[in-house]
């Protein structure tokens, strides 16, 4: 059977890294796979809810980060998604020295660049898959 | 910064603050915005337009600001012999 | 999936374990965006590969305890993230490596449970530079503001400068690093910089260099003395000063030359935990 | 001190307009409307975090912002961390037509349509933080 693969940022709201993680999977889901991806609302995989398990469990799920703490990759793992891959925007962020990002509601420019670079990531990671 | 004694000396006492060389300085002004302790003054209509405002809410031994510094227009002075002079004024005010 | 790596291999084609650890660097470039850097080109084509170092993080691949390619790294000042020595790995697998120069069933299990190790989320076969000194548990007091939690470790054996730097002293031996305060200003930590081996600091001399995407905190070294070791861990996973910067984010070791004198400007806890909480309420976290 | 601070948590939901609106929204009130003095979590946080991020709703009187009437955030905080103080449904602030299409925008494509939502949804939040604590209104002007 076809699956598409469920990419899940954590959509942090503290820092830019998290409007980086959430903007480079809605890139990746809305414009680069629209067919092969599609998301899932992060905060409905803390509940733990049946509905949600079942949209998840089982599946092939990459997981898109904006700290360390990889909220998203703990969350979905827990819920029994199966965890393909775990970006951590931080990973692409470091190549990007001294750079300014935007803020958690605005990417700068240079924020764009690297979600553009991460979502390129994401998507070859989906075409792997299928 | 309320912080007033460095080491239990009076912080005014110890020299530790940038020194802007004007030469290289192009009043890019990243050191004000990168300094927390408000350590910068901006002085918009006038030739120069940076000065040290508070020297004394500079944090003693921090160089930060000189590593961010583009033009490399920013120094300190040297860390011994400022902990060797820390070390005699304690000792002054421990005999006084 | 070790992924984005400079690896310098011990290409000594005159040794088992010399040829196991080519054999290694090949094969994480087969299927990964890894790349060998030969240590015999090196020599000649030095730009080339300073530019691969400088790019990605970097794996030292030694054979034997000759450690050739660990101190071609250091003589080019390459920042070493991960290391492995074959003949280590052997002994910890109870493997005996023999002198044959071509690639038997042995070798090929070695490689394998390497291989595997190297890839496995955590780090395995990853040596930190901290085996050596042994300390007690550390114990916290914590000071909550705003959701933002500052822990300092009351231990008799740590000393602080007021530059929210933290020594543990053990005899001759000190350990340094940044307090919570530091950390919690910096937040994100993308960027570690250790302090030389064997390079004398004064106190409160520079000892390596933290950098986050707000701001560069140079450590201030409480402590003088001769850099002994440096927590290489940090370069590949500068993260892990968020985590703790008291365990595993210490940034180094130093071997004390004049502890007497050092300590006339170092606090204990108490006094430490009174000025912290001074700074976090002036500068709002 | 701290007690004064109201947490605001968004559900900041991915696969609705109404995620988008909730996240922006909870960002506005904490940026902009300074004159409050407001914290904010990641909602995943709780399940990933330690000790400080469980506390959260414990330690401030909170209120959970949510997309769409699954009401995700409300739910996670009160199961994980504590009683929240008051709740919003975005859909019923905006209504679901708007709050469930699930046509995502990503911020750079938002609308002037959708700032007044945004703007609609940060004033409801403000209501209700000054039902709550009226203290934390103009406590700190930053």
């Amino acid at each position: 059977m076809y699956k598409k693969v469920k990419v899940v940022p954590c959509s942090g709201i503290g820092k830019v890294f998290g409007l980086m993680a959430r903007e480079a999977v809605l890139k990746t889901v809305i414009e680069l796979c629209p067919d092969k991806s599609e998301t899932v609302c992060l905060a409905y995989i803390v509940t733990g809810d049946k509905e949600v398990k079942e949209k998840i469990e089982g599946y092939d799920c990459i997981t898109v980060d904006g700290c360390p703490k990889m909220c998203a990759a703990k969350n979905v793992t827990l819920t029994g998604g199966v965890v393909v891959e775990e970006v951590n925007v931080l990973d692409t962020v470091k190549e990007h020295k001294g750079k300014k990002f935007g803020s958690p509601t605005q990417l700068s420019d240079d924020g764009e660049v690297v979600i553009n670079e991460i979502a390129g990531k994401i998507a070859r990671k989906i075409n792997e898959i299928n | 910064m309320s912080e007033t004694t460095f080491m239990g000396v009076e912080r005014a006492k110890i020299d530790w603050k940038p020194t802007i060389d004007y030469t290289s300085c192009d009043f890019c002004m990243e050191c004000v915005t990168f300094c927390p302790h408000k350590v910068f003054e901006v002085r918009e209509n006038e030739v120069i337009k940076l000065i040290i405002r508070n020297p004394n809410n500079c944090v003693v031994f921090c160089r930060a600001c000189s590593k961010i510094c583009g033009p490399d227009a920013l120094t300190f002075p040297d860390k011994n012999a400022t902990t060797q002079r820390i070390k005699e004024i304690r000792k002054e005010e421990s005999n006084a | 999936m070790l992924e984005n790596y400079a690896i310098l291999p011990c290409n000594g084609l005159d040794k088992n374990a010399g040829v196991i650890s080519r054999e290694i660097a090949i094969k994480l470039c087969e299927n990964a965006n890894n790349k060998i850097i030969c240590p015999v080109y090196y020599r000649v084509a030095e730009a080339k590969y300073n530019k691969i170092a400088g790019e990605h993080s970097l794996l030292v691949i030694d054979g034997c305890q000759t450690r050739c390619a660990s101190k071609l790294a250091a003589e080019k000042n390459l920042k070493v993230s991960r290391r492995v020595t074959i003949s280590e790995e052997a002994k910890s697998h109870n493997i005996e490596l023999k002198s044959n120069l071509r690639l038997l069933e042995n070798e090929n299990t070695l490689i394998e449970i390497i291989l595997n190790g190297l890839n496995s989320p955590e780090d395995k076969v990853a040596l930190s530079s901290d085996e050596t000194t042994v300390f007690n548990k550390f114990d916290y007091e914590t000071y909550q503001h705003g959701k933002f939690l500052f822990r300092v470790p009351a231990n008799p054996e740590l000393y602080f400068n007021e530059n929210d730097c933290w020594t543990y002293v053990i005899g001759n031996r000190a350990r340094i690093g940044v307090t919570d305060f530091v950390q919690q200003n910096l937040s994100d930590i993308l960027y570690f910089t250790p302090p030389e081996i064997g390079a004398e600091i004064d106190q409160f001399g520079e000892a390596g260099e933290i950098e986050s995407s707000k701001s560069v905190f140079e450590l201030i070294s409480p402590v003088s003395g001769k850099v002994i070791s440096v927590n290489e861990t940090l370069v590949g996973k500068p993260e892990l000063l968020n985590e703790n910067p008291y365990e595993l984010g210490w940034v180094a070791e130093i071997e004390l030359t004049n502890f007497e004198d050092d300590k006339e400007l170092l606090i204990g806890f108490d006094k430490y935990f009174e000025i912290m909480k001074k700074k976090v309420e002036d500068i709002n976290v | 001190m701290s007690v004064l601070k109201v947490g605001v948590l968004s559900c900041s939901g991915e696969e609705c307009l109404g995620g988008t609106i909730s996240r922006l929204a909870t960002r506005k009130v904490l940026e902009e409307l300074k004159f409050i003095d407001t914290v904010t979590l990641c909602l995943p946080l709780y399940l990933a975090g330690g000790e400080e991020e469980r506390n959260f709703a414990k330690v401030y009187p909170t209120i959970s912002v949510d997309g769409c009437d699954k009401l995700c955030a409300k739910r996670s905080t009160e199961k994980y961390s504590g009683k929240i103080s008051g709740s919003i449904d975005v859909s019923k602030v905006i209504g679901n037509e708007n709050a469930l299409n699930t046509k995502i925008v990503r911020n750079k494509d938002l609308t002037d349509e959708h700032i007044q939502m945004i703007d609609q949804v940060a004033g409801e939040i403000v209501k209700m933080i000054g039902s709550i604590s009226p203290d934390s209104l103009n406590i700190n002007p930053k």
